[in-house]
C-alpha cells in the first residue's frame, strides 16, 4: 500500500520537481516582465523627448553600483549552492550571509535612489518615463525581497538545526530565482539608464 | 551539474564569470556613455546585457550541464515577447 | 538523495492514516481531490451568483425600467430606484461583474481548477501533486480574490463597471471598486500561475511507469497545454494590471493621455504622455488566449466522454493532440482580433484577421475528429454524453459566429453588438460550461463514490438545452439589428424598438434557464449522500482513474499502477470485453482470455 | 436572419453585406453538413444490443490532412475576400478625397460635432485647449477658429458626398457607430482617427455609441441628417449666419485683415 514513495522518487523527465517547477515558474516570470519590457518601448517611441531628459536625470553611478552588488550575490548564490552540494555546510553559510548582505545592499542603495527622486520632486506620476522606471524597479524589488525571505529561512534553520546536503536542491532551486531576478536587472540596468 | 570537476574547478569557473560580468558592465556604462546616435546605443546596450545574460543562464543557472529541454522555458517566452514587441513596433500600434 | 525533497510528501505517504485535523482535512487540504472540491463548490456558488446578475440584466433588458419583481424594493437604494428598478450605474456594474465572475470564479476554475486537480494526478497514475502545499495556496488565493472583488459591493461608488475587459481610461477614472476589481484579479492570476506551474510539473515529471506522453488522455493534454497557455499569458495580465493599478491608484498615466477632461474626478496629477490602446493590447494578449484557456480543457474532458460513450478510441489521437498545440501556438496571435475598431493600425487589422482565420483550422481538425470518433460506435446516452453532444454541436455554431467577427469589415457592423454576446455565450456557455457539465456527471462517481441520479441529470441537460437556444441564439438577430451591447435601455433608440418582443423572449428563456440549474445542485447534492453506491469503474472507461477505488483514498491507488497503452483502446479485438485499461498487462490479459474460454466452454456444455 | 440587418446606405455597405452574405451561407451550409452528420450518426450508431462491440479504428491520416487542408484553403480565402474590402474601406492610402470633413469629439454622454466656418478652414486645435466648454481644444488666439461651427448630437452631410469622419474623444473612450453606412470607429481620447463614409440615401439615420463609456452609454445617442446638397448648403449657411451673428453680439468679431495675415499651421479641411 506504500504508493506515495513511487511517485515521490519519480521523475520521467530526469529533473526533481523543485528544479523543473522553477523553471517553468520562472517562464513565467519573463513574460511579466515582458509585459512591462513592451509598455516601455510604447511608451517611449510615444514620448522619446520626455524619456531622454528624465533618464539623464537618474544616477547612473549609483546604478552601476548597485549592478555590481546584485550580480556580486549571484556569484555568491551560486557558491553556496555549490558549497553544500559538495556538503560544505560551512562555506554554504558564509556565502549564503555574502548573499543575503547583497540582497540587502542592493534595497539600501534603491531606497537612497528612491529618496533622492522623491527630494527631487519626482514622483511615479511625474511623467510617464518615471511611471514605469518606479513600477519597473519596485517590481524587481519587490521580487529581490522575495528572494530574501527564504534566504533568510535557510539561513536560520542551517544555523538552528543545521542544513543536510540533502537539501541542496531547494537551494539550487532558490538559486535560480535569485539568478533570474538578477537577470531583470541585468536588462533593466541598460534599459533605463543606458540607452538615452 | 558538471559532476566531473572539482569543487575548486567549479569556483574558479564561477569566479572567471563574475569577472566577465563586471567587465561586461563596465564596458556597458562606458561605451553608452559617448552616444553614438539612439539606435546604436539601444543595440549595444541590448547585445551586452544579452550576453551577460547568456552567460548567468549558461553558468550561474546550470543551463549548461543541465537537461537541455529546460531552454524551452526560456525559449518559447522570449518568442511570444519578440511577436508582441514586433506587432507593436514594427507593424505599429 | 531525491526522495527526500519533498518533506510534505513524507507526511502523507506513511499509510494513510487519515487521522488529520477537520481543518487540515477539509479546509487548509493539501490532496488534490479536495482541492478539487473547493474549487467546484466555489465556483459553483459563483455560478449563480454571476448567473443571478445576468437575471437582473436581462429583467431590465426585456421591460426597462419596470421594477424587479417580488425583490426590487428589498434591495439597497444605491443598486435600484425608490421603484425597485435597475438603475444605469448598477446596470453596469452588473454586467462587468457577471463578465468577470463567469470568467475568472466560474469557468476557469471549474475547468481549470476542478478538472486539472482531480483529473490530471488520477489519470497518471499519481498519488498527488508535485507541490501539494502551493496546490492549496493556489486554492486559496482564489476565495481571497473573489472576496475583495465582491467587497465592491459595499465600497462607495459600488462595484467595478467598466466591462470585464476593463478598458483605460474609462477604468482608470473610476472608482474604488475598480481598484479592489485590478487587485482580485491579480491575485486570481497568480492563483492560475501557481496551479499551472503545478500541473506542467506533475504532468512532466510524475507519469506512470511505462506511460509516454503519447499515452495521456485528452484532459490531461488539454489542461496540460492549457497551463502553458497560462504560463505566457497570464503574466502580462498581471504586469498590465499593475500598471492599471498605478493608473488607477496613483495617477501615472501608462494608459493616460494628457489633459483628459472628466467630470467627477480631479485629473490634475496625471501627466500625460500614455496610451489607451497599449492597455487593449496587454489584456487581449492574455485574454485572447484566455478563451481559449476556457475551452480547451473543455475539448479534452469532451473528447474523453465522446470515446468512452462511443465506445471507439479516440479518432484521431494524434491529429487531436497537435490541433491543441495549434490551438495554444496561434491562440497566443491572434489578440489584435479584438481590436479592429480600435483605433488600431488597419495593417495589424489584416495581419490578426488571417492569423484568426487560421486558428479556425485546427478547430475544424478537432469537430471533423469528433465525428469520426462517434462514426460506427456503440453509442451509450448518458448524462455526460448528452452534455457531450451537445458540447460539440454547440461549439460549432460559436465557432462559426466567430468567423464573421474575424472578418475585418463585417466586424465593423457586428463588433460591440448581440453578435458578440451571442458568440460569447455559445463558446463559453454552450461550449465550456457544456464540457463543465459533462465532465461533473462524467467523473461525480469517482469524486463522491456514488452515482448520480440519471433521470434528474436527462431533465437537466434538456432543459438547459432547450432554453440555453432559446436565450442565446435570438441574440445573433439582435446583433444583426445592430443592438448594442452594455446598453442600459434599447429602447433609447429608434431603430432598436422593433428588437423588444423578442428581449423579452430571451429574457423568458433566461429565467428558466437559470431555474433549472437548481435540479443539477439538487441532484449532486442528494446524491452526494444518498445515491447509489457506484462501482470503481462504472463507465467501463479505460483511464487510470477508474482503477482506483471510488472515492480514491488519499493516496489515490491501492495498487500498484504500470502502463501498457494508450487511454482508448475501447472495443479492441484484443480484448474480452469492449474496453482494454491502460493497466491491464499483457498477462493479466491472456489469463482474461482463458477465463473467457473456459467460461465459453462451460456454457456449451450446460444446456 | 441577415434581413433584420438595419437598411444600407452607403456606397461601401454594399460590399459589406455582400461578404457578410457569403460568410453566412458558408456558415449555414458548414453547419448544416456537421449537423446532418451528426445527427445521422447519433441516431445510427447509438447502441442496440448490450455487449456488441463498435468498430476499433484510430483514424486515416489521408483523410486528417484534406480535412485540414480544406478549411485551410476556405479560410485564406474568405481572409483574402475580406481584407480586399478591408482595405478600401480603412487603409488610408484608398481613402478617396473627401468633399467634406467634420470633426466629431466624444464627451462623456454626448456628440460634438465640428465643421469649418464660413472661412473654409479649421482654426488650429491642441489637446491642451481642451474643457467642457471648448470640447475640441480649439486655439483661442487663432481666429480660424472662433467662427468653427459646432453642434451637439446633431450631424448634418450632404448626400453622395464622401465624408471625412475625423474622430477623437476628451475623456474616455467611445465608438462612433452608424449602423446605415456599415461604420463603427472607436473614438480614443489623445488621438485623431479617421473614418470615411459616402451615404446614397438622404434621410435621418441614428447615431449610437457602441463602447462602454460610463452609465451613461446608452444615452449617447445623435442624429444623423443627410440632405440633398441644395439643403445642406442651406443648413450650413444659416449655421454660419448663426455662429457670425453670435460673434458680433459677443463683440469680437475678427476683421478679415488680421486673418489674411495669420500664415500659421492651421489645418485646411481636406488635408
Ligand atoms: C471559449 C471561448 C471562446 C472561443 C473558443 C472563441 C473562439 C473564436 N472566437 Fe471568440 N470570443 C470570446 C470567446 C471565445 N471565442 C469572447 C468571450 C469574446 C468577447 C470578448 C469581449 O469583447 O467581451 C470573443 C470575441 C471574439 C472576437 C472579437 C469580436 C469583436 O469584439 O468585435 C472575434 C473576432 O475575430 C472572435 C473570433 C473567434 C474565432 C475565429 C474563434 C475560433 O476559435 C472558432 C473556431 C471554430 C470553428 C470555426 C467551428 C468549428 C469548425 C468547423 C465545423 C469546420 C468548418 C469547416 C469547414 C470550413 C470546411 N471572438
Ligand atoms: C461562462 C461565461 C458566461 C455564462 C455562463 C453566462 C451566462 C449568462 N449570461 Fe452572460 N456574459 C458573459 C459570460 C457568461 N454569461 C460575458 C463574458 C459577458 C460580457 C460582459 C461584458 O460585457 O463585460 C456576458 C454578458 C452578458 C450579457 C450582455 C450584457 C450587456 O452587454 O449589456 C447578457 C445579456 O443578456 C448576458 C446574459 C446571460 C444569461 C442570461 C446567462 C445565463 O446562462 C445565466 C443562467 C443563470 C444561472 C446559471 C444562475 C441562476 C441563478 C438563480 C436562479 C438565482 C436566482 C436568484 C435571484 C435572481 C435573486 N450575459
Ligand atoms: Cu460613449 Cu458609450
Ligand atoms: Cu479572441
Amino acid at each position: 500500500m506504500s504508493t506515495a514513495t513511487t511517485t515521490t522518487s519519480r521523475f520521467n523527465t530526469g529533473i526533481y520537481h523543485g528544479k523543473l517547477g522553477m523553471w517553468v515558474f520562472l517562464a513565467s516570470e519573463i513574460m511579466f516582465f515582458a509585459g512591462f519590457f513592451g509598455a516601455f518601448i510604447v511608451l517611449r517611441d510615444l514620448n522619446i523627448e520626455v524619456f531622454t531628459a528624465s533618464a539623464h536625470q537618474l544616477d547612473k553611478v549609483v546604478a552601476t553600483i548597485n549592478t555590481a552588488v546584485l550580480i556580486g550575490s549571484s556569484l555568491t548564490m551560486a557558491l553556496s549552492h555549490l558549497a553544500l552540494e559538495r556538503g560544505n555546510e560551512a562555506k554554504f553559510r558564509l556565502f549564503l550571509t555574502i548573499t543575503i548582505v547583497c540582497a540587502f545592499a542592493f534595497l539600501g542603495i534603491k531606497s537612497y535612489e528612491y529618496a533622492s527622486k522623491f527630494s527631487q520632486d519626482i514622483y511615479p506620476w511625474t511623467n510617464t518615463f518615471f511611471a514605469t522606471y518606479f513600477t519597473m524597479t519596485g517590481f524587481h524589488a519587490l521580487h529581490v525581497i522575495g528572494g530574501i525571505i527564504p534566504m533568510v529561512w535557510m539561513l536560520g534553520k542551517s544555523l538552528v538545526k543545521g542544513y543536510p546536503q540533502s537539501m541542496h536542491h531547494r537551494v539550487e532551486a532558490l538559486g535560480l530565482y535569485w539568478h533570474f531576478v538578477d537577470l531583470v536587472w541585468i536588462f533593466l540596468f541598460p534599459t533605463l539608464y543606458l540607452i538615452f | 551539474m558538471a559532476s566531473g570537476m572539482s569543487f575548486q574547478e567549479i569556483q574558479k569557473s564561477y569566479f572567471k564569470v563574475f569577472l566577465a560580468l563586471m567587465v561586461l558592465t563596465a564596458l556597458t556604462v562606458a561605451v553608452t556613455t559617448i552616444h553614438f546616435g539612439d539606435v546604436a546605443n539601444i543595440v549595444v546596450g541590448v547585445l551586452i546585457a544579452t550576453a551577460k545574460a547568456v552567460l548567468v543562464a549558461y553558468i550561474f543557472m546550470h543551463l549548461k550541464f543541465d537537461n537541455k529541454r529546460l531552454r524551452y522555458f526560456v525559449i518559447t517566452p522570449m518568442f511570444f515577447f519578440i511577436v508582441f514587441i514586433f506587432a507593436l513596433t514594427v507593424l505599429g500600434l | 538523495m531525491e526522495a527526500a525533497v519533498n518533506t510534505v510528501r513524507h507526511e502523507h505517504g506513511e499509510g494513510h492514516t487519515h487521522s488529520e485535523s477537520f481543518i487540515r482535512r477539509y479546509i487548509f487540504s493539501t490532496d488534490h481531490k479536495m482541492i478539487a472540491k473547493q474549487f467546484m463548490i466555489t465556483a459553483i456558488i459563483f455560478l449563480f451568483i454571476g448567473g443571478a446578475f445576468a437575471l437582473f440584466i436581462r429583467w431590465q433588458l426585456a421591460y426597462p425600467g419596470e421594477p424587479i419583481p417580488v425583490i426590487g424594493t428589498m434591495l439597497p437604494s444605491t443598486w435600484v430606484n425608490a421603484d425597485g428598478a435597475v438603475t444605469a450605474e448598477w446596470y453596469t456594474q452588473l454586467l462587468t461583474m457577471h463578465g468577470t465572475i463567469m470568467i475568472f470564479a466560474v469557468i476557469i476554475p471549474l475547468l481549470v481548477g476542478t478538472f486539472g486537480n482531480f483529473a490530471i494526478p488520477l489519470m497518471i497514475g499519481a498519488d498527488d501533486m508535485a507541490f501539494p502545499v502551493l496546490n492549496m495556496v493556489s486554492f486559496w488565493l482564489f476565495p481571497l480574490a473573489s472576496i475583495i472583488m465582491m467587497a465592491g459591493f459595499f465600497v462607495e461608488g459600488g462595484m467595478a463597471a467598466a466591462g470585464w475587459t476593463g478598458y483605460a481610461p474609462l477604468s482608470v477614472i473610476a472608482s474604488l471598486g475598480q481598484t479592489l476589481w485590478i487587485v482580485a484579479l491579480f491575485l486570481i492570476g497568480f492563483s492560475s500561475i501557481l496551479g499551472a506551474v503545478n500541473y506542467i510539473t506533475t504532468v512532466l515529471n510524475m507519469r506512470a511507469p511505462g506511460m509516454k506522453m503519447f499515452d495521456l488522455p485528452m484532459t490531461v493534454w488539454s489542461v496540460f497545454i492549457t497551463a502553458i497557455i497560462i504560463i505566457i499569458g497570464t503574466p502580462v495580465l498581471a504586469a498590465a494590471l499593475s500598471m492599471l493599478f498605478m493608473d488607477n491608484f496613483l495617477q501615472t498615466s501608462f494608459f493616460m493621455p494628457e489633459n483628459l477632461t472628466v467630470t467627477g474626478r480631479d485629473m490634475s496629477r496625471t501627466a500625460g504622455g500614455g496610451q489607451p490602446l497599449l492597455w487593449q493590447h496587454l489584456f487581449w494578449f492574455y485574454s485572447h488566449p484566455a478563451v481559449y484557456i476556457m475551452i480547451l480543457p473543455g475539448m479534452g474532458v469532451v473528447s474523453d466522454v465522446l470515446a468512452t460513450f462511443s465506445r471507439k478510441p479516440l479518432y484521431g489521437y494524434m491529429a487531436m493532440v497537435f490541433a491543441i498545440i495549434a490551438i495554444a501556438f496561434l491562440g497566443i496571435l491572434v489578440w489584435g482580433h479584438h481590436m479592429f475598431q480600435s483605433g488600431m493600425n488597419p495593417l495589424l487589422g489584416t495581419t490578426f484577421m488571417v492569423s484568426t482565420m487560421v486558428i479556425a483550422v485546427p478547430s475544424a481538425i478537432k469537430t471533423f475528429n469528433w465525428l469520426g470518433t462517434m462514426w460506427r460506435g456503440q453509442m451509450e446516452f448518458t448524462t455526460p454524453m448528452l452534455n457531450a453532444v451537445a458540447f460539440v454541436s454547440m461549439f460549432v455554431i460559436g465557432g462559426l459566429s466567430g468567423i464573421f467577427m474575424a472578418s475585418t469589415p463585417v466586424d465593423v457592423f457586428i463588433h460591440d453588438t448581440y453578435f458578440i454576446v451571442g458568440h460569447i455565450h455559445y463558446v463559453l456557455f454552450g461550449g465550456s460550461l457544456f464540457a463543465v457539465f459533462a465532465g461533473l456527471y462524467y467523473w461525480f462517481p469517482k469524486m463522491s463514490g456514488r452515482m448520480y441520479n440519471e433521470r434528474l441529470g436527462k431533465w437537466h441537460f434538456w432543459m438547459t438545452f432547450i432554453t440555453f437556444n432559446g436565450t442565446f441564439f435570438p441574440m445573433h438577430i439582435l446583433g444583426v439589428g445592430g443592438m448594442m451591447r452594455r446598453i442600459y435601455d434599447p429602447t433609447v433608440y429608434d431603430f432598436l424598438k422593433p428588437f423588444q418582443p423578442m428581449n423579452e423572449f430571451i429574457t423568458i428563456n433566461a429565467m428558466i434557464l437559470g431555474f433549472v440549474q437548481f435540479i443539477l445542485v439538487f441532484n449532486f447534492a442528494y446524491s452526494w449522500f444518498y445515491g447509489k453506491k457506484a462501482k470503481r469503474n462504472p463507465w467501463r472507461a479505460n483511464s487510470l482513474e477508474w482503477q482506483a477505488p471510488s472515492p480514491p483514498p488519499h493516496g489515490n491507488f491501492d495498487k500498484e499502477v504500470r502502463v501498457y497503452r494508450g487511454p482508448y483502446e475501447f472495443s479492441s479485438p484484443e480484448s474480452v470485453q469492449d474496453y482494454l485499461p491502460q493497466n491491464v498487462s499483457p498477462e493479466e490479459l491472456a489469463a482474461q482470455w482463458t477465463r473467457h474460454e473456459q467460461r465459453r466452454a462451460q456454457q456449451k456444455s450446460e444446456p | 436572419m441577415l434581413d433584420w440587418l438595419p437598411e444600407n446606405v452607403s456606397t461601401f455597405g454594399e460590399g459589406v453585406d455582400h461578404l457578410f452574405h457569403v460568410i453566412y451561407y458558408i456558415s449555414v451550409a458548414i453547419f448544416i453538413l456537421v449537423n446532418v452528420i451528426y445527427v445521422a450518426f447519433i441516431i445510427r450508431y447509438r447502441r442496440k444490443r448490450k455487449g456488441d462491440k463498435a468498430y476499433h479504428y484510430h483514424g486515416y491520416n489521408l483523410l486528417e490532412v484534406s480535412w485540414t487542408a480544406l478549411p485551410l484553403a476556405l479560410f485564406l480565402f474568405l481572409a483574402l475576400y475580406s481584407d480586399r474590402v478591408w482595405q478600401d474601406i480603412r487603409y488610408s492610402e484608398k481613402t478617396p478625397n473627401p468633399d467634406l470633413v467634420v470633426e466629431v469629439m466624444g464627451q462623456q454622454y454626448l456628440w460634438h460635432f465640428r465643421y469649418p466656418g464660413s472661412d473654409g478652414v479649421f482654426g488650429r486645435k491642441h489637446i491642451r485647449f481642451i474643457s467642457t466648454t471648448n470640447p475640441f481644444g480649439i486655439d483661442p488666439d487663432d481666429p480660424a477658429g472662433r467662427d468653427d461651427l459646432l453642434t451637439v448630437n446633431s450631424m448634418h452631410i450632404p448626400v453622395n458626398k464622401t465624408v471625412l469622419v475625423r474622430l477623437s474623444s476628451m475623456d474616455v473612450i467611445h465608438s462612433f457607430f452608424l449602423p446605415n453606412m456599415r461604420v463603427k470607429q472607436d473614438a480614443v481620447p489623445g488621438q485623431w482617427i479617421d473614418v470615411w463614409f459616402n451615404s446614397v440615401k438622404t434621410g435621418e439615420y441614428e447615431i449610437a455609441c457602441a463602447e462602454l463609456c460610463g452609465s451613461g452609454h446608452y444615452l449617447m445617442r445623435a442624429v444623423l441628417d443627410v440632405h440633398s446638397q441644395n439643403e445642406f448648403d442651406q443648413w450650413i449657411d444659416e449655421q454660419h449666419e448663426n455662429v457670425r451673428a453670435s460673434i458680433a453680439a459677443a463683440g469680437a468679431a475678427p476683421d478679415n485683415a488680421t486673418l489674411a495675415a495669420q500664415p500659421d499651421d492651421r489645418q485646411s479641411p481636406t488635408e
